[in-house]
């Protein structure tokens, strides 16, 4: 094992695969000589040279579109996007595109493809630099949808999302990009896309999130432990969802709540409140508390600390769950 | 340098077979008499799958079907200068080009009945699926053909596209990324003159849709997209020229002589006198003339080709109808994702039991 | 089923864990008094019911009402501890309680 | 009153504020000679003349993107996508232009555009002609959605979006475009944008729907009368939510399902649920019921109804959660 | 016309005052003494604000910012030359063109300090705030200049985006629609050789970014962008076609001295050389010693300049800090939408009820 930040872990994935496949290839601005504006494609270019780790023009839409070319041509492209949200000019290749070549052509071609992109909030960056909208994503068939928390899970899950035959949007919480360190295995491994993680036990209330807010969120159970025995899962895959640890987790506490930093309208704590209610409606005991961003948009770093969820929040979220 | 020119460029146009039936002997291509006949026929399939699917859709049995009734010089003889292993990425109006490169007209007819088999292209044909968002699938064609530069080979992919996609800043960004990586990929503008109703003055103010390619750095050309020896000729050696990693943008000059769609009705938007002056210049009537002038054509050969054609289709459509019948709807669930989730696998059973109850399950 | 009133003021008022509790020990919400927050039946409710002199379990409980909350309530409800998934409602009492 | 389609209300509201405001512009692809491929805008080039009723270039990006610049200018553009599924290319402009303009701005700049799109399934059309995704721009902050059931609501709703001075995306259904008739007010009218229309009272069920399935669920309603007394909530405007109409009915009823044509997952339904749990959950009786679109892509026509909902299908959903 | 060139184009490229300081007599715009000053002025101006904000950015004082060093004559230049009524649609590099056009500095630092104060326009001047998304703005510029055209007004809108803009697909839209609706429009492409560390090389195969308005049908040029007065001749020639309803593309050649923002480090992927060879051509330079040799600047005038230049900006600086400690976080919610719903209401609410129990609310 090596000790790796998330983003070390993130390259470290990238050349793990690269050096396995030498189909996969990593595409994006800025991924090549200069490594990443978060140096998270480093060294790759000197190691694996311009075809393989290229940069392209500054134009999203045309990395996705092409690499939708390559994957129905046989590579396994990963694109990166700078930002989460620079990725919508590719919007219409993602989502009319990538997400139906299967269907279209009933399996003939497929599109390997990973989308990756950093997200979220809380590095003091300018507008357009800190969204979260994860949830759109979820909404369209045909993408799976995946957000690491830790090192070790940011190696695995792109290990897996690299190896899906289908395209996988993979979100990079880059305010924890280099938070902490974590013994990552030096070798390949595969966490699956699907399978949450609880990250801690509890028994009085389940709360979900995932990304960033994954800290914040065992920040507060722990600073609620003795009064609340908060369990804490990590959705890590947040298409498919893991159905089956959200709703175990909710049979056995009664009560819950979601954590997450895109704005609550639409956002993927209403889907995990209507698979709650559709499973174990008979074990809740009180509303889900959806603690969130707001319904705004993500306002200019002077503000994003009040933007988003932290401890605090997450505390009184908590207890009125709890206390309802 | 106070005031200098620092770069120039010039459009070129070709054409072989002129509408009055000069030929240009230097330029027509190296075809032999076998595949002069080939390029008609194949011209003449297409158009009367085009007629039939129009009857078809009028009679209630089609879904809305694109013809492309007027342009089959343009898409023929550019796909007839493919080769084996070239790849084939079109938009919606492409039965000309997908015909020739080995699509069977009983799939392009079960795609105009709605059915996700008629665009799964046979296995060892390099075509992806009709794309239908407007200039959307010029980029596929540059990753495909940028796939074959990385890997060493050589094989090009050929777009398909309006003169209305040449304004999606999609069709611009394949332009630049072809540019940049040497993408073996030729682009084929068939500049009809319309998107739905909206002509070309409205569409650019560029006085030619090739003068786009410099925008890139590429190279563009225009040719007469209803002379299919000059469409031929240019193509074949676009295709070459971007073998070699330099992609070429054809605008090929034609007119989409019927509706946009079974959909549409052109009198809308635009005289009856225009669609008379383009139907004397139709690709096929001319290039008919060309070959009976060479004494490759006669009566006897028509009539063979047209019977050959009408048992084709009227087998087609017999299949088409046939594979309609047995169409699984649970195939919906079946190719979202190589394995299906837990959820969907939910969704499919429920799916399955409600119509277990029904008589057509 | 479809027997609902049409107006929310005569409506039972319960959380599902409670309409399901209520439903295993076949015990008719309409005829419970609530006694926690807001009136709404709690799972003490229904377990006063279920020990027989359903009333009379409700109004023992109600008298807590004033001091503080659920919290009161559910301790109540889980020492009861009958047929509810005990192990998640003893937790619960044990975090309301401390 | 004028007996009117829901489409030639659509076209009478646009003619009705573009004789008020002479600053109402139509945009789009062949809106002008050709009247648009529904004919929703059919006649006003003749009336209005080429310089406000504009037939533009083949490229959703620009024209929102256009769009937005004139509405900062001063104009109150109404752009047309051809269809909901060719919205995407213009998705960038929208969520991070329109939506954000008064924001940006501080409210120096707003944005008062109205982007129509003709959305949803069941005519027969080629892929990417049937989409409703909705819930992607109920999303996003900054933007509001509506969407008509009926010929007079198209045309008053419409009003409202025009004189918003906030972006709306009005999406219209165009299964219902000409499927029955009404009467409809020929002067100018407002139906406010936040509020919903009881379409049918009931005290067994809240039904919540939109657009072209609230006629499948009133037939569905229809169908289980003296069985089930099914309430049937049309909310008409998706952001914002009318929350006070979907509660109240709830509270009422204590049973409730949503029906979209969207896919399940992510989709409206996730939020009206997670409204109602957050809002009336101690009046719940049962897990209210999504009968939707499946988490599949909207399949070409031969299968179409088998994806749709129809009134068989919201039936079962119905008694799914009356029989709970 | 067998084989023949239908179009031609040429891409002319303009320098009044060169690197060697000869200056083409003929083509120096007229401007006045005072005028000229103001000129230099301005770039010193902007140059100062942004060596001042990345030491700010270096002590933790100020987010990520963007100097625009070594591209002031781009902008300041094509800035001066427009009027009143103009309108300028920027990106997030243009400190010297929003100087020049009224912005006050305290307010682009407002902006670098994550407040939206900062891209309040003041009232009355056109300019629309800042676009992050690269190449997105100039869609906005052709709407603004469209509508004044509809309108039979004759203000122009001139928008800024760098040679990386080019790429995205909005970009060439934007020149396409100017085009076909003579939108008054003036596209200002600052050509700084990089895109973050992505070189002009892989930018596109194009070999000026001038060509890329032959695409859309509209006029492009290029001009020395580090001769303030080639571009400031340059812009006024084109802002006057646009008012007549003809979109120019004008691409600024020059190099962005300094880092892409203060999050970026060059010496990643460029050599000191380049820098040092762009350094002696600083376009601040350039036209310091043409002043001088004009007789138009001397030491004296010089501290003039540089002392106010030092007193606005210490102002600004204490401004934009005093502004800091204003924030109203409840703002967040007051410019979503005219009136603010109910569901915003309530996260309002909640959100100051929170903060009612914390000390600094
Ligand atoms: C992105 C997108 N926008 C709009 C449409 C609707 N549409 C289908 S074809 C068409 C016109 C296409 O014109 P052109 O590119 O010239 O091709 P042609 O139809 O002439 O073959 C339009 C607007 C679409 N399919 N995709
Ligand atoms: C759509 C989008 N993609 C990516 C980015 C991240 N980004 C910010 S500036 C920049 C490079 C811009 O290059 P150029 O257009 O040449 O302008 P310059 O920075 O040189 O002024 C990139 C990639 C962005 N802001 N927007
Ligand atoms: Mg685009
Ligand atoms: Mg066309
Ligand atoms: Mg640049």
């Amino acid at each position: 094992t090596e000790n790796l930040t998330l983003v070390q872990a993130v390259r470290d994935g990238l050349a793990t695969e690269m050096e396995r496949d030498e189909d996969v290839v990593v595409m994006g601005e800025d991924v090549g000589k200069n490594g990443g504006v978060f140096r998270a494609t480093e060294g790759l270019y000197d190691e694996f040279g311009e075809n393989r780790v290229i940069d392209t023009p500054l134009a999203e839409s045309g990395i996705v579109g092409t690499a939708i070319g390559m994957a129905a041509y046989g590579l396994r492209p990963v694109a990166e996007m700078q930002f989460m949200g620079f990725i919508y000019p590719a919007f219409d290749q993602i989502v009319s595109h990538a997400a139906r070549l299967r269907t279209r052509s009933r399996g003939r071609y497929t599109c390997p493809l990973v989308v990756r992109a950093p997200y979220g909030g809380g590095i003091r960056a300018p507008e357009h630099h800190s969204e979260s909208t994860e949830a759109m994503f979820v909404h369209q068939p045909g993408l799976k949808v995946a957000i690491p928390s830790t090192p070790a899970d940011a190696k695995g899950l792109l290990t897996s999302a690299i190896r899906s035959p289908d395209p996988v949007i993979f979100l990079e919480p880059k305010l924890i990009y280099r938070a902490f360190r974590e013994e990552v295995p030096t070798e390949s491994y595969e966490i699956p896309l699907g399978e949450a993680a609880v990250r801690r036990e509890g028994s009085d209330i389940s709360v979900y999130t995932w990304g960033a807010m994954t800290r914040p969120t065992l920040e507060a159970a722990e600073n609620l432990a003795g009064e609340i025995d908060v369990e804490v899962v990590d959705l890590r895959s947040l298409s498919p969802l893991d159905e089956e640890t959200i709703v175990d987790s909710f049979e056995k506490t009664g009560r819950a709540a979601v954590v997450h930093e895109a704005p609550k309208t639409g956002g993927l704590g209403a889907e995990i409140i209507a698979t709650l209610q559709e499973e174990a409606l008979l074990y809740q005991e009180a509303p889900v508390e959806r603690i969130t961003g707001f319904d705004t948009p993500f306002p200019l770093y002077a503000l994003e600390d009040y933007y988003l969820p932290e401890a605090a929040r997450i505390e009184d979220g908590i207890r009125n769950a709890v206390e309802f | 340098m106070p005031r200098e020119d620092v770069a120039e460029f010039t459009i070129e146009s070709v054409q072989v077979l002129a509408e009055d039936e000069t030929v240009d002997e230097e330029l027509v291509p190296d075809l032999s008499d076998d595949q002069l006949l080939e390029l008609y026929e194949s011209m003449k399939r297409s158009r009367r799958l085009d007629e039939r699917a129009i009857a078809l859709q009028r009679r209630g049995e089609l879904g809305t079907y694109a013809p492309a009734i007027g342009q089959e010089a343009a898409q023929v003889g550019t796909a007839f200068a493919m080769a084996d292993g070239d790849w084939i990425v079109p938009s919606f109006r492409e039965q000309p080009a997908l015909l020739v490169r080995g699509t069977p007209p009983e799939q392009i007819l079960q795609y105009a009945l709605g059915m996700e088999e008629g665009a799964e292209i046979p296995d060892g044909e390099g075509a992806l699926p009709p794309a239908i968002p407007v200039g959307s699938q010029p980029l596929h064609a540059v990753g495909v053909g940028w796939g074959e530069a990385l890997q060493d080979r050589d094989n090009v992919a050929v777009t398909y596209f309006g003169d209305g996609a040449t304004s999606e800043g999609d069709v611009y960004e394949a332009f630049n990324f072809a540019g940049v990586y040497d993408a073996q990929t030729v682009f084929v503008c068939q500049n009809n003159r319309y998107a739905i109703s909206t002509g070309i003055e409205k569409q650019t103010k560029a006085e030619t849709f090739a003068q786009k390619a410099i925008a890139a750095g590429i190279d563009g050309i225009r040719v007469d997209g209803n002379d299919v020896l000059g469409v031929y000729r240019v193509a074949q050696e676009a295709i070459e020229q971007a073998r070699d990693g330099e992609p070429v943008l054809i605008e090929a000059l034609t007119y989409r002589r019927s509706m946009h769609t079974t959909s549409d009705d052109p009198t809308a938007y635009r005289e009856p006198e225009e669609e008379s002056e383009w139907e004397a210049r139709d690709p096929i009537l001319r290039f008919q003339v060309f070959l009976e002038d060479r004494g490759l054509l006669d009566d006897e050969t028509e009539d063979e080709i047209d019977e050959r054609i009408e048992s084709e289709l009227a087998d087609a459509i017999d299949r088409a109808r046939t594979a309609r019948e047995e169409v699984d709807p649970a195939d919906m669930f079946r190719y979202v994702y190589d394995e299906m989730p837990p959820y969907l696998e939910a969704q499919l059973e429920a799916f399955e039991a409600e119509r277990g109850g029904e008589t057509d399950g | 089923e479809a027997e609902t009133p049409a107006t929310p003021e005569d409506r039972i008022f319960a959380p599902p864990r409670v309409r399901r509790m209520a439903r295993e020990e076949g015990i008719d919400l309409a005829q419970l008094e609530g006694s926690g927050p807001g009136g709404r039946i709690t799972a003490a409710d229904v377990e006063a019911a279920v020990r027989g002199g359903s009333l009379e379990g409700a109004a023992q409980v109600e008298s807590t009402e004033g001091a503080d909350a659920s919290a009161e309530a559910e301790t109540t409800d889980s020492t009861g501890g009958t047929a509810v998934g005990t192990e998640s409602a003893t937790e619960t009492a044990e975090a309301g309680a401390s």
